[in-house]
């Protein structure tokens, strides 16, 4: 009797420490301690934007014709120079490049530049962060005009006739000097009276770009703008609205880069969800010359410009090279047909 | 009085119902709670709970319709009933644990309690130690020992193949054999197998006599075996010792075949597939061109092969991917359809394209070993679809490419540029042949030119032996000896010159339509129709027929030959021609 | 225990002590010497944000149920942009602070309007679980002024990082409990 | 270089530094005067700083002291349940069972294997004070200080004993685990011990489903046998083990001369008392021969380790992270496998190429083939040598306690008649004391 009670009672232990060890075996098996299984957050907690990227292939009317390795760790700026010679700017030098992507030669700077314009005689002014430096064709340097505030930080120069201007992104400014460096006037500061808003610069990114019509036109990332200014400071123009969607500019401040075709249409270039695209003059989207299933999904800032053929040139800082886009609708490719009459 | 109490406590110790009692009236409640909290927690943390899926349904439909207030105020409201909830749940799960806690304490009080109040008085131990016994001991432990060892093994192995490191070894070895001197199989050798389209040197020559001249795809007659291939496409077969080597494609699907050459067995398909920066298409390719024009090549260990859209993939003898890339599909109004060729450790990728003016021509040369780029030639010449061929002259071997509108010759260890002569014009299919010392080339736009692959710069003026204008053919290539040229016309019109002199010797008008390129072999001269007749005419001064052979079935690719045999890949099967 | 101390050490004895004294010598000046040349002081868990990828592993790897991990805002770094990636959705409907417009999943960022048109925006530590949505949005269109970092009042330092072990990022590095957080610097 | 990976890492700081610079020299947005910048607040201190460890450190010294004593001097086991309690509560819950001497192990390997890694002066006294206890006063630690051990003695309320064979063999199982563990730490993998600690998540109040259960069944299963993870699994335990054969003073059960009674012969749950040698003496011949035989099996068996622990390289080479990225993304390149993770877009985002990756992971791979192989030799060594201490046969007159399996628990000095009577004794000396103060 005793010796059965002893013995069931045994038996019980043996019975619960068998579960007990198949459950730890059990247990032991699931566990994930290096993440396979990655973070088993629900929906709510992706940052989903895959429904933003695709472009309506109608929009799409520009093909990528060429890419090459701008040899450089971060490019950061590009520019067309005389006979469309391409100049990309970044580490601490200057890269040339015939308009086929032959490397033409590279010149050291002794500073980290932001940008750099080059004008039809091949002096080219070049942003220093927080000054901009002038270089003959040989490219000597041949001044280095002060700092405007002491917040200064140039993220833009273009030559025009006039003289230069320089968007100042660290003073919220658009600069227009002499070709001597002497400051003519400052442009779109803000201005309840003229009624300039002033631009509103979240991130190191502000832009202009010679229009056609003979008016400015600079980026206002802040207000998700393109804003055209007389060169004596009146806003004459701006459009452009916030929208996740093509129609408008993505994200918290875009665009971050613009250029002008020869017609006079504006190309700009949002971070982001990167996309390029062209505009008319007046702001209407004309077509889309790639978007960020092409480009990608970043807050660098992919800069353009336009040479006389009027390619857009695409500097893409990830893959660090050159991208060289044309209208797609010069061959007969039935894709490109079913866009629209022009390009 | 104290010992009154101790009594009363002693009393209370032994009290075994009491004990146990409160151990199980405490284990159910920590059974319960715990039951609760394991539940409790399977709802989820906070991620899955406020993952509403409801949410998510309503966000969508305020984007379809932005305007909805109503919408915007349910979405409100059930957001904040989620919030209070998780934030609830928060607490309530704190509160649960703590209980939990209080219970176990007490549980195991109580255990304790019930396990001091059984306890009988010690007793002596039931067995006395013996030698017997402790023996027993000795060796049952032994055993169990031995036991544990072989389940550890026997677990331990079922382990190793979870992890294995094949990959690495692979990748590594890619690495080191980039760093170490290139393999590369000697000339000779290569001059045995049939290595590219066209074979050895491209030029359609056999080095083997012994090739049969008859056989009958109906009767089965001269024919050792046929193999159907599961993508058709008009490049043609690649042969390596006991390896014949084919590539197809559709617009989604490109896959590379490696066929036994003894039965014809389908030894391997390697998939050329998830190739980054790969696309499929391009959507708008000729029929008569396909996903798949370009013939593979091999360098003896491993078989290349490119497709329409620019996929460039090598796999080893046993069918594994080694590397692969995408060039970026190219701009050919046909479609891509340039073959490869490897020379020593590099392959030699032609990626004509567009116009001239578009300067988007390129020739690459990839290593063989890593499929990273060794040169690129920047080319002004527009798209093309024919196979260069390297020659050696002089000591020196010269890589010669056709396009419109420049023959151009190249180092081809440097891609540093000879010589160019402009002598074509148009679309460019045809590929050169070199024969008497003289490179030969043709198209329909311009013309068939002689020249001598000597000199440097721009040699048009000065080194064009001789041209001809006669029966210049627009897809298939010339086949050539020192002797004889001979053109063929895809209406069938073949046109012969003498090699030295560019004289023509003859023309026939044979009434078949062409797409492959005439080979040689000895002295016979193998010519087969798109619809898989094959004509052997004799090479010499006059047209002279010495035989037709039927294949039954429509041919665009150009026959490969070995041993005693020849490899024709016709629309559907491979077919391997040779006496039993 | 006296009667033991008096008996003469047999030889067994004798050579345990040897080998004992010999074991205490090693375990204590292993320990020392592997303590004396390095660095003294703790050492705490903590995220590189410049290798953060901001994968959401941090909230649910770690072993407290609300995960140690918050987001944290360099306010000299914030754009003050009024439409806020990181605190709107990225087709926001309306730049309000209404439910369907923003992203944060547990609602932890807090809008407040400064001047036109900038806004400041600030964690509510309470409600954030690290997940690190609003640090992807950030990131990806703006300045990656917000980021994750370990808060020390509620890590528990364990010995080895659970989240650690499964960062994907190799991110998790031990840093001077002096010093515990790894602050996005301006200069 | 120890670390490979160490290298790519360094080049992905300089990477991410290029991409930040501009953003942050940038000034802020141009607010007019009146709002200044929100400063980002830290909330609370480090959760330790050198005082608290220092603090530990004290406590452990103590209680280590107090064990110590109550287990040998006062032989006293309501005090070492007592001090059991107390430490389960500070080192468990309130310090929440970390750093404990176990997970110590890691971090001295670490600190041998990577000399980049600072040993912490707590982890250093927490691995070796209670080793050094243990070399003098056996494994005290064990009994009442490390709070692993005490929530099991706790729990532990019907005994039943584990067959001596079963026990034997899985007494190897801790040296197994000890030597994956400092594998593992050695090539930089993991802390195996800390990934896998049964009780840590109770001493937290909170832990993942998982680990949860694995706790909970092993306390249901210490409910019946006792100490299960100190037996069966714990690495330290295996330490102490061994050091404690060579304790100066250690757990007798009767406190003068055995004599015999065989009272306490069931008492110790953990089977860890040693029956005197039988009279009748077995014949002395099989035993040398047994113990020749095992001697000559030593080698081979060490050698069959070796061979195994060798193949069993690449699998133990996949819990290193290098390895298992290395793998992602080769399988990724050569068009294995779809899609990526958050490791290969990570990898890939940093712009490294993939053959350093390759590299790195074929570094990493080779340490792990000699560590593999030495691991599995110093398994090979292991059962070697635990079948020659069973072979070996020494003449016992008392009823012991084995150092090695001996916990200090205290639960077999009730049982000796020896030990009762002497408690006895001292309570009348007490009792007579007090009639002196009486009378005096």
């Amino acid at each position: 009797m005793m010796a059965r009670g002893a013995f069931s009672a045994r038996a019980a232990a043996g019975i619960v420490v068998f579960v007990a060890i198949v459950a730890a075996v059990i247990a032991i098996a699931l566990h994930d301690p290096t993440g396979e299984r990655g973070n088993r957050l629900g929906k709510d907690f992706a940052y989903e934007t895959k429904d933003l990227r695709p472009i309506a292939p109608a929009l799409l009317r520009y093909a990528e014709r060429a890419a090459f390795d701008t040899r450089l760790a971060a490019p950061r700026a590009l520019a067309v120079g005389a006979d469309d010679r391409l100049y990309v700017a970044g580490d601490r030098a200057i890269a040339m490049f015939t308009p086929h992507g032959t490397p033409a030669g590279s010149r050291a700077l002794d500073g980290e530049p932001t940008c750099l314009a080059v004008t039809s005689g091949g002096v080219s002014y070049v942003g220093m962060s927080n000054h901009v430096e002038v270089f003959d064709a040989a490219g000597t340097r041949t001044a280095a005009w002060a700092p405007h505030g002491e917040q200064s930080y140039v993220t833009a120069v273009v030559a025009i006739p006039e003289g230069i201007v320089v968007a100042d992104a660290g003073e919220r400014i658009v600069l227009l000097y002499g070709k001597d460096g002497t400051l003519v006037r400052p442009i779109g500061g803000r201005d309840p009276e003229r009624n300039v808003p002033g631009f509103v610069v979240p991130s190191p990114f502000l832009d202009a770009a010679m229009g056609k019509d003979g008016l400015l036109r600079v980026t206002n990332p802040g207000r998700h703008k393109v804003e055209a200014y007389s060169l004596e400071g009146d806003l004459c123009l701006a459009w452009g609205a916030a929208k996740a969607t093509v129609e408008g500019f993505c994200g918290c401040c875009n665009p971050v880069h613009i250029a002008v075709l020869p017609d006079g249409a504006i190309v700009t270039s949002e971070k982001g969800l990167v996309t390029v695209k062209v505009c008319e003059p007046d702001g209407a989207l004309r077509c889309v010359v790639a978007g960020p299933d092409r480009l990608g999904e970043n807050a660098l800032g992919y800069d353009v410009a336009v040479d006389s053929k009027g390619r857009i040139i695409v500097l893409d800082p990830v893959a660090k090279k050159v991208r060289v886009f044309e209208p797609a609708a010069r061959r007969g490719s039935p894709r490109s047909e079913t866009g629209s009459t022009n390009g | 009085m104290e010992a009154h109490d101790r009594s009363l406590f002693a009393a209370m110790r032994s009290d075994v119902r009491a004990a146990t009692r409160t151990a199980l009236v405490t284990g159910a409640f920590v059974a319960i709670t715990a039951a609760a909290l394991v539940a409790y927690h399977l709802k989820g943390g906070a991620e899955e709970f406020i993952d509403s899926a409801e949410i998510a349904a309503m966000k969508s439909a305020l984007a379809a319709d932005p305007a909805d207030d109503a919408l915007k105020l349910r979405i409100q409201e059930r957001d904040l009933a989620i919030r209070e909830a998780y934030f609830a749940r928060i607490e309530r799960l704190d509160r649960g644990i703590y209980l939990l806690l209080g219970g176990l304490i007490a549980f195991v009080a109580a255990l304790a309690w019930a396990a001091s109040a059984r306890r009988a008085a010690p007793v002596p131990g039931s067995t006395e130690p013996t030698a017997a016994g402790e023996a027993r001991a000795t060796f049952s432990s032994r055993w169990s020992i031995a036991a544990l060892a072989v389940i550890a093994a026997g677990l331990g192995a079922a382990w190793t193949g979870r992890g294995d490191l094949a990959f690495l070894d692979q990748a590594v070895g890619v690495i080191e054999e980039a760093k170490a001197p290139p393999v590369v199989a000697p000339p000779e050798e290569v001059a045995r197998h049939w290595p590219r389209f066209r074979g050895p040197g491209g030029l359609g020559v056999s080095a083997y006599l012994n090739v049969p001249a008859a056989w009958n795809g109906a009767s089965g007659e001269g024919i050792l075996w046929k193999t159907e291939v599961p993508i058709s496409a008009d490049n043609s077969p690649v042969v390596w010792g006991d390896r014949v080597f084919l590539s197809g494609a559709t617009r989604t699907r490109r896959e590379v075949y490696c066929f036994d050459t003894a039965a014809g067995a389908l030894r391997w398909t390697g998939k050329v597939e998830r190739i980054p920066g790969s696309r499929d298409g391009p959507e708008d390719i000729m029929e008569d061109t396909g996903y798949a024009a370009p013939t593979v090549a091999t360098c003896g260990r491993r078989v290349y092969a490119i497709f329409a859209n620019a996929d460039l993939a090598a796999f080893d003898f046993d069918g594994a991917r080694v590397w692969a890339r995408n060039l970026g599909v190219p701009e050919n109004h046909y479609g891509y359809a340039s073959s490869l060729l490897v020379y020593r450790h590099l392959l030699i990728v032609s990626y004509d394209q567009a116009t001239p003016e578009d300067n988007r021509s390129r020739f690459f040369a990839l290593d063989t070993r890593n499929g990273k780029t060794v040169w690129e030639a920047v080319r002004p010449v527009s798209a093309s679809w024919d196979t260069p061929i390297v020659i050696t002259h002089e000591g020196a071997d010269q890589l010669i490419t056709c396009s419109n509108p420049l023959v151009i010759a190249y180092a081809p260890a440097t891609g540093a540029e000879l010589w160019r002569a402009e002598c074509l014009n148009g679309d460019v299919a045809p590929s050169p042949v070199y024969a008497g010392g003289l490179v030969l080339t043709v198209n329909t736009g311009a013309q068939l030119s002689a020249i001598k692959p000597g000199g440097s710069g721009d040699v048009t003026e000065t080194h064009i032996a001789w041209f001809a204008e006669d029966g210049l053919p627009d897809i298939v290539s010339p086949a050539a000896t020192d002797d004889f040229t001979y053109l063929l016309t895809t209406e069938g019109l073949l046109t012969c010159y003498e090699t030295k002199t560019g004289t023509k010797a003859y023309e026939e008008d044979i009434a078949l339509m062409f797409n492959a390129s005439p080979s040689i072999a000895g002295d016979k001269l193998y010519l087969i129709s798109a619809k898989g007749v094959a004509i052997v005419v004799r090479i010499g001064p006059a047209y002279k027929e010495l035989g037709r052979a039927e294949l039954g079935e429509g041919v665009h690719a150009s026959p490969a030959f070995q041993d005693g045999r020849i490899y024709i890949r016709g629309k559907k099967h491979l077919y391997c021609i040779g006496a039993r | 225990m006296a009667d033991h101390e008096t008996k003469p050490i047999p030889r067994r004895g004798f050579m345990r002590a040897a080998a004992r004294a010999a074991c205490a010598l090693g375990i204590g000046g292993g320990a020392a010497y592997l303590i004396a040349p390095r660095a003294p002081g703790e050492r705490v868990w903590q995220i590189d944000p410049s290798k953060c990828i901001a994968c959401g592993n941090c909230a649910t790897y770690c072993v407290l149920r609300e995960s140690a991990v918050k987001c944290v805002h360099s306010f000299p770094m914030c754009g003050y942009c009024e439409l806020c990636t990181g605190f709107f959705n990225p087709a926001p409907n309306d730049l309000t602070t209404a439910a369907e417009n923003v992203l944060c999943p547990t609602g932890a960022i807090v809008r407040r309007f400064v001047e036109d048109p900038y806004f400041e925006y600030t964690i509510d530590k309470r409600l954030c679980i690290g997940c690190g949505k609003c640090v992807k949005g950030c990131t990806m269109f703006g300045n990656s002024s917000l980021y994750l970092q370990a808060m020390h009042d509620r890590c528990l330092n364990c010995n080895q990082c659970s989240i650690a072990a499964a960062c994907p990022s190799e991110a998790w590095v031990r840093v001077p409990a002096a010093a515990p957080y790894l602050w996005k610097k301006v200069t | 270089m120890r670390n490979p990976y160490a290298v790519l890492i360094a080049l992905v700081v300089v990477l991410c530094g290029r991409h930040a610079g501009s953003e942050q020299r940038f000034p802020p947005p141009d607010f007019s005067p009146g709002y200044s910048l929100p400063v980002t607040e830290v909330q609370g201190t480090p959760a330790r700083d050198d005082v608290r460890g220092y603090i530990d450190a004290a406590v452990l010294l103590a209680a280590l002291a107090a064990a110590s004593y109550l287990a040998l001097g006062r032989r006293s086991r309501r005090g070492l349940v007592v001090l059991g309690i107390g430490s389960l509560a500070y080192f468990g819950f309130y310090r929440h069972g970390c750093i404990c001497p176990i997970g110590a192990i890691q971090n001295v390997v670490l600190a041998v294997a990577d000399s980049g890694y600072a040993l912490p002066l707590t982890a250093a006294i927490f691995f070796a004070l209670p080793l050094l206890f243990t070399l003098f006063f056996g494994r005290a630690f064990c009994a009442a200080v490390c709070p692993l051990g005490a929530i099991q003695d706790i729990v532990l309320a019907s005994p039943v004993a584990v067959p001596g064979w079963l026990a034997r063999a899985l007494g190897l199982v801790p040296f197994v685990y000890l030597g994956a563990a400092v594998l593992l730490v050695a090539m930089g993998s993991t802390f195996l011990i800390c990934r896998y600690d049964p009780f840590v998540g109770f001493f937290r109040l909170s832990a993942g489903l998982d680990l949860t259960i694995f706790g909970a069944s092993l306390l249901v299963i210490g409910v019946f046998v006792g100490r299960p993870y100190c037996r069966f699994l714990c690495p330290y335990g295996a330490l102490l083990g061994l050091v404690s054969r060579l304790s100066w003073r250690r757990v007798r059960i009767t406190p003068a001369e055995c004599i015999q009674c065989r009272l306490c012969e069931d008492s110790c749950p953990f089977g860890a008392i040693t029956t005197p040698s039988p009279e009748t003496p077995p014949e002395r011949r099989a035993g040398k021969k047994a113990l020749a035989v095992t001697l000559l099996v030593l080698p081979v068996l060490i050698a069959l380790g070796a061979l195994a622990g060798r193949a069993l390289s690449p699998a133990f080479a996949h819990t290193h992270a290098t390895i298992r990225l290395a793998e992602r993304v080769w399988l990724e390149d050569a068009g294995r496998v779809d899609g990526t993770t958050d490791q290969s877009d990570a990898f890939r985002a940093t712009g490294l190429s993939t053959d350093d990756l390759y590299l790195a992971a074929g570094a990493v791979r080779a340490g792990f083939d000699t560590g593999t192989t030495l691991l599995g030799a110093f398994v090979g060594l292991v059962i070697g040598a635990t079948l020659l201490r069973i072979s070996l046969r020494r003449k016992r007159t008392e009823y012991e306690a084995d150092p090695a399996l001996c916990v200090a628990c205290g639960r077999c000095y009730r049982y000796c008649p020896v030990e009762i009577d002497r408690l006895k004794k001292l309570e009348q000396a007490e009792g007579r004391a007090e009639q002196h103060d009486g009378s005096a």
